[in-house]
């Protein structure tokens, strides 16, 4: 019983993931690194969404923020801030999670938004703040921020600046981490009442809990971790614009997540990586083609396979079936 | 005077293409509490379809008729293998649309390319209004798209089989037990619903950029509309369209079309925060 | 006020929707560890004055005390805090969650202030767990989904999550409906064990006769929104006013 | 047999059947008042009859042919009407638009009201062009079961029609419905409560509990007459 299907699998993934340098060149060791960032970036839909029942079209609003705000921090633009990259994330990860608790509260306060609404919503949130960072000078209007530092040892060795592999195995651990931290936060009593206002708002409040607070507290967390991953990636990549920000990573977020398995937080990651890896991977041409069957895909998903693709295989929730 | 004549012009005109695919959306969510995502898909293949057309030698006019007819069919397709897989599941429909809309994106770029495809004005020239000299196709289209909103309305409210319709909207097993066959009746309801955003694509198609990303940028307005207005109500869409819609085009005479944007947008957040079942119900 | 035994005191409450009068002056007494059978034909104001109990409609008159306190006219949630607590016909349980949680989950609600500090650090008291668990009959299930139970075992796990409030008035609204004769026995039999075993008072909706039977309690016999009869199984039974309101003989 | 049904189970939830193995038939022509406490299975019957519920497992036929579960509309243009509990009038509608849904629904019949539903019950044109919902219990009623007659049913099936209407309007609603039905070779299948109004329309009476009929009277007086009979199937 203690190591069924699902736990093997989830152990086989990550050691996968663990070894994968040994088989790959610097380069698309740097490509997997920026994958599991998405993974992190999934891991915050997953939460919201498949835990808590909260369909964000507008996710890439915190992952954006924390990009930004990485960007700004170590470019120096924020001077009296200094130019530390450990506070850049950590403000990255402070600000999008100040967000999204400004955004929940103005989604879920009083007598809240809920389904098509509240995806609309976030929808065009998406798209106001998208139009409204390229219309801002400070942080590059649309041309963005370029030249943000890759990461670096925060204590001084002769070439500070982390190597490919450093960077894989610290992208790695931090994705481990903000795993591990949720699928733990789901299984506390916390989760439990988290898992019943998706299965039922209306009488988890009847039944006397502050659903209000739960729900801004998920979002909020969810926007922290967001913002962390968008931290992470503006390192990795170097710039920063618009797009990270927008309407279009948004819904393809909600995309990975859903091809993976939006109830399994370790299958968003793996649909994350399984999606990004293809529309990198292919050419142009073969691109499209690629980004056409992810559409099918999803629509497929949603409506024969709500569990998506790893969803089943990676399923660790103790409950069984008859 | 001059511009404020031309400011509602524009507005009205804008309006009133907005209001038609609103319509098609308002339609289609009332009977089948479907939530239409991929609706500016519908538009863009309308605009798609006369560009097509009009490519191969056939007069203007006559690819305006075959766009609601092409995309009409689309839509019945469209129902069969996907809609009709999610009735009873409002979120689901947010995104099997939301795919579809993807999937016919990524059809048109493999087919047709990224880049925009530009069609010729049909009506070139321009007429004297009220002292000022006005693009004589804007005029058409207006004509146009308020004949097919009017046509819609009598259609809905006039006809035996808008009585149907609202029969089913308003009571759906009630209206099977009296011999409406609901599943056709769902249908022809996305169908016509498909139909109107593609013949609206196709009258717009001269006056904007058709290209891949077109339909993104009619279907936010026309759900903010719908949400603005109330959902379920066809006169809550003709409110809807005209809030979106008139204050988009006077706030875009008197700035960037970007801040107006953002104005426009956060103002119908704020109606659908703070009045989420509509304007139309909502101060009645 | 007088010093009363009672715990629910119904007092003269009429409930009007428009022209329609769907509670008419009804008067309804319950002891604590009372178990009471409501009967009426359709319409006759049951379902209206499990509402007006909870909190759902305000009553057009009356008053309800519990405990002694006037509690008509307070809220859903302030209602259930006092220790009322309802189930619906149809189950209320969260499909999603398994047994054991669906009962967790209750119990979490019931501890004081519940909030995400407390609710990530303290788990529910694994022995209370069990016990309701047991009650409920799913103690080698409690790890299934309750979307994968049977009928009835939702309903018994719904019973459980009752008892997990910690309420001490429990109104159940029909709850045998949609069930088998099989079923039905054993949810008479639960719901019997929660006044002899747990101290709770219950009030139930019913129709079924066969359960009402089983159930074995006092019955209170209602018609066009006022009480008309009451007593046992076989009194309320041979009552030609409750033959005659049943069958609807015009008067 | 217009309507024959063998072995029918159906429910709400799964694993749960309100009818078990339920056995009907009903000749043409025939009056059939379905009687029992509340929650026995009638209004499931009747749902399932009409198409409103899918049965688990059984067979419906009518006029000869195969019904079981088929698509309300089908049932209909078969020729079942149905009259539902709450009679389920589109309230938005003026009375005369829900006259037409009896119509519209079944190729054939045309788009306009004839005179006759109004020359049977003239308040309906009287109130012709009010909204539905504004009428009484009554009006509703007897305009529910003009648009049910109008699509011309060979079986009008009605659940509980005197729910909520005062006794004389059921009375003549029950002297309308009983006149019209012989005169045109009706069967009407009857769930009620009311004796008054089963003794106006019904032949026969079945008795039902626990989601099957358990005994069939063919004479009408024991109704009015026999204690015990009233005693075991509808008092409390």
């Amino acid at each position: 019983m203690l190591l069924r299907l699902p736990i093997l699998l989830s152990l086989a993934f990550g050691l996968l993931l663990l070894l994968a340098p040994l088989a790959l060149d610097d380069w698309r060791l740097s490509q997997l690194a920026q994958l599991l960032t998405y993974g992190i970036f999934a891991l915050s839909l997953s939460f919201i969404w498949g835990q808590v029942g909260i369909l964000c079209f507008g996710q890439a609003i915190f992952f954006g923020t924390g990009a930004y705000v990485m960007a700004l921090v170590t470019l120096g633009k924020l001077p009296w801030l200094g130019e530390s990259q450990i506070l850049g994330l950590l403000l990255a990860t402070l600000a999008a999670g100040g967000v999204a608790f400004i955004l929940g509260l103005f989604l879920f306060g009083g007598r809240g938004i809920t389904g098509a609404h509240l995806a609309v919503v976030t929808l065009c949130a998406a798209v106001v703040i998208e139009i409204a960072t390229g219309r801002w000078g400070f942080v590059g209007g649309y041309n963005g921020l370029r030249g943000v530092p890759p990461l670096t040892t925060p204590w001084p060795r002769d070439d500070i600046y982390l190597s490919g592999l450093e960077t894989y195995f610290l992208i790695f651990a931090v994705l481990a981490a903000v795993y591990f931290l949720l699928l733990w936060l789901t299984r506390t009593p916390f989760g439990t009442l988290l898992a019943a206002i998706r299965s039922n708002e209306e009488r988890t409040r009847f039944l006397g809990f502050d659903v209000t607070m739960a729900k801004l507290f998920a979002f909020f967390l969810s926007g922290m971790v967001a913002g962390l991953a968008g931290g992470l990636f503006a390192a990795q990549f170097g710039f920063v614009s618009p797009q990270l920000i927008g309407f279009a990573l948004s819904t393809e977020v909600l995309i990975w997540v859903a091809v993976g398995g939006r109830g399994v937080l370790l299958a968003a990651v793996a649909g994350a990586l399984l999606v990004r890896w293809g529309e990198d991977q292919l050419s142009d041409q073969i691109g499209q083609y690629w980004l056409l069957a992810t559409g099918l895909l999803f629509i497929v998903i949603v409506v024969i396979a709500p569990r998506g693709l790893f969803g089943r295989i990676l399923d660790l929730s103790p409950h069984r079936k008859s | 005077m001059d511009i404020v004549v031309l400011i509602g012009l524009d507005a009205f005109s804008y309006v009133l293409t907005l209001l038609l695919v609103t319509l098609g959306l308002v339609i289609i969510y009332g009977m089948m509490n479907v939530i239409n995502m991929a609706h500016g898909e519908l538009f863009m293949l309308g605009a798609y379809t006369v560009a097509t057309l009009l490519a191969s030698g056939v007069p203007f006019w006559i690819c305006l008729l075959a766009a609601p007819i092409v995309v009409g069919l689309a839509g019945l397709l469209v129902e069969e293998f996907v809609i009709r897989h999610v009735y009873g599941r409002p979120i689901d429909t947010i995104l099997a649309t939301w795919g579809l809309s993807i999937a016919i994106k990524q059809m048109i770029i493999i087919v047709f390319g990224p880049a925009a495809v530009s069609i010729a004005n049909p009506v070139p020239g321009s007429v004297n209004l009220m002292g000022v000299d006005y693009p004589a196709y804007r005029l058409v289209i207006m004509a146009l798209a308020a004949a097919l909103a009017l046509a819609t309305y009598l259609v809905i409210y006039r006809s035996t089989t808008g009585l149907q319709i609202r029969a089913v909207i308003s009571n759906r097993a009630m209206a099977g037990s009296l011999g409406v066959n609901t599943r056709r009746m769902d249908r022809a309801t996305f169908a016509v619903g498909s139909a109107l955003a593609g013949v609206a694509g196709a009258i717009m198609s001269p006056m904007i950029s058709v290209d891949p990303q077109m339909g993104v940028g009619f279907l936010i307005p026309a759900f903010l509309s719908v949400l603005v207005g109330g959902l379920n109500s066809l006169i809550g869409a003709v409110i809807g369209a005209g809030t979106i819609g008139g204050t988009t085009s006077i706030l875009s005479a008197n700035m960037a079309q970007a801040d107006a944007q953002i104005i426009v947008f956060l103002l119908a957040i704020m109606i659908i925060r703070f009045v989420p079942q509509g304007l139309w119900k909502g101060f009645r | 006020m007088t010093v009363s035994s009672a715990l629910l005191e119904v007092e003269d409450i009429t409930k009007r929707f428009g022209g329609i009068v769907a509670l008419d002056g009804l008067n309804l007494t319950l002891k604590p560890g009372e178990l009471r059978c409501i009967l009426g034909p359709n319409g006759c104001g049951k379902t209206t004055l499990f509402n007006v109990l909870t909190g759902a409609f305000k009553p057009t008159s009356g008053r309800v005390r519990f405990r002694g306190e006037v509690i008509s006219g307070k809220g859903p949630v302030a209602i259930s805090r006092r220790g009322i607590s309802r189930k619906f016909q149809v189950p209320g349980i969260f499909p999603d969650l398994t047994a054991q949680q669906n009962i967790a989950l209750p119990m979490a609600a019931a501890s004081r202030k519940p909030t995400v500090r407390t609710l990530v650090r303290r788990a529910p008291d694994p022995a209370r767990l069990a016990e309701l668990l047991d009650f409920a009959g799913l103690s080698d299930k409690a790890d299934m989904l309750a979307s994968d139970l049977a009928h009835g075992e939702k309903q018994r796990l719904e019973v459980a999550m009752l008892l997990a409030v910690d309420a001490d008035l429990l109104l159940l609204d029909e709850p045998t409906a949609g069930m088998s004769k099989g079923e039905t026995a054993s949810i008479a039999a639960l719901i019997r064990k929660l006044t002899s075993d747990f101290g709770k008072t219950v009030l139930v909706i019913e129709h079924d006769m066969q359960f009402v039977r089983a159930l074995d309690c006092p019955i209170t016999v209602m018609a066009r929104g006022a009480v008309i009869a009451g007593g046992t199984y076989d009194e309320v039974r041979s009552n030609p006013q409750v033959i005659e309101c049943y069958l609807g003989r015009a008067a | 047999m217009i309507l024959q049904i063998d072995q029918l189970s159906a429910g709400y939830i799964k694993g749960s059947q309100v009818l078990d193995g339920l056995d009907l038939s009903v000749a043409k022509g025939e009056f059939i008042a379905l009687l029992g406490r509340n929650g026995m299975g009638k209004t499931t019957l009747m749902r399932a009859i009409v198409g409103q519920l899918k049965p688990s497992a059984g067979k419906i036929r009518f006029a000869g042919n195969d019904i079981t579960g088929a698509a309300p509309y089908k049932a209909a243009r078969a020729g079942i009407g149905y009259v539902p509990q709450g009679r389920e009038i589109f309230a938005d509608f003026t009375v005369e638009e829900n006259l037409r849904m009896g119509l519209l629904g079944k190729p054939g019949l045309g788009a306009l009201v004839p005179d006759w539903p109004y020359e049977i019950f003239p308040i309906l044109k009287e109130r012709r062009h009010q909204r539905a919902g504004t009428m009484s219990g009554g009006q509703q009623q007897q305009l529910a079961i003009m648009r049910a007659l109008l699509g011309q049913p060979e079986l009008l099936i009605l659940d509980e029609p005197s729910e909520g209407i005062q006794p004389s309007i059921v009375h003549d609603i029950g002297i309308a419905l009983r006149d019209y039905a012989k005169e045109h070779g009706l069967t009407i299948l009857l769930v009620e409560q009311n004796l008054d109004l089963v003794s106006l329309l019904g032949h026969h009476a079945l008795f039902m509990e626990n989601g099957s009929i358990v005994e069939r009277v063919d004479d009408m007086d024991r109704l009015q007459n026999d204690a015990a009979l009233i005693a075991r199937y509808l008092s409390v």
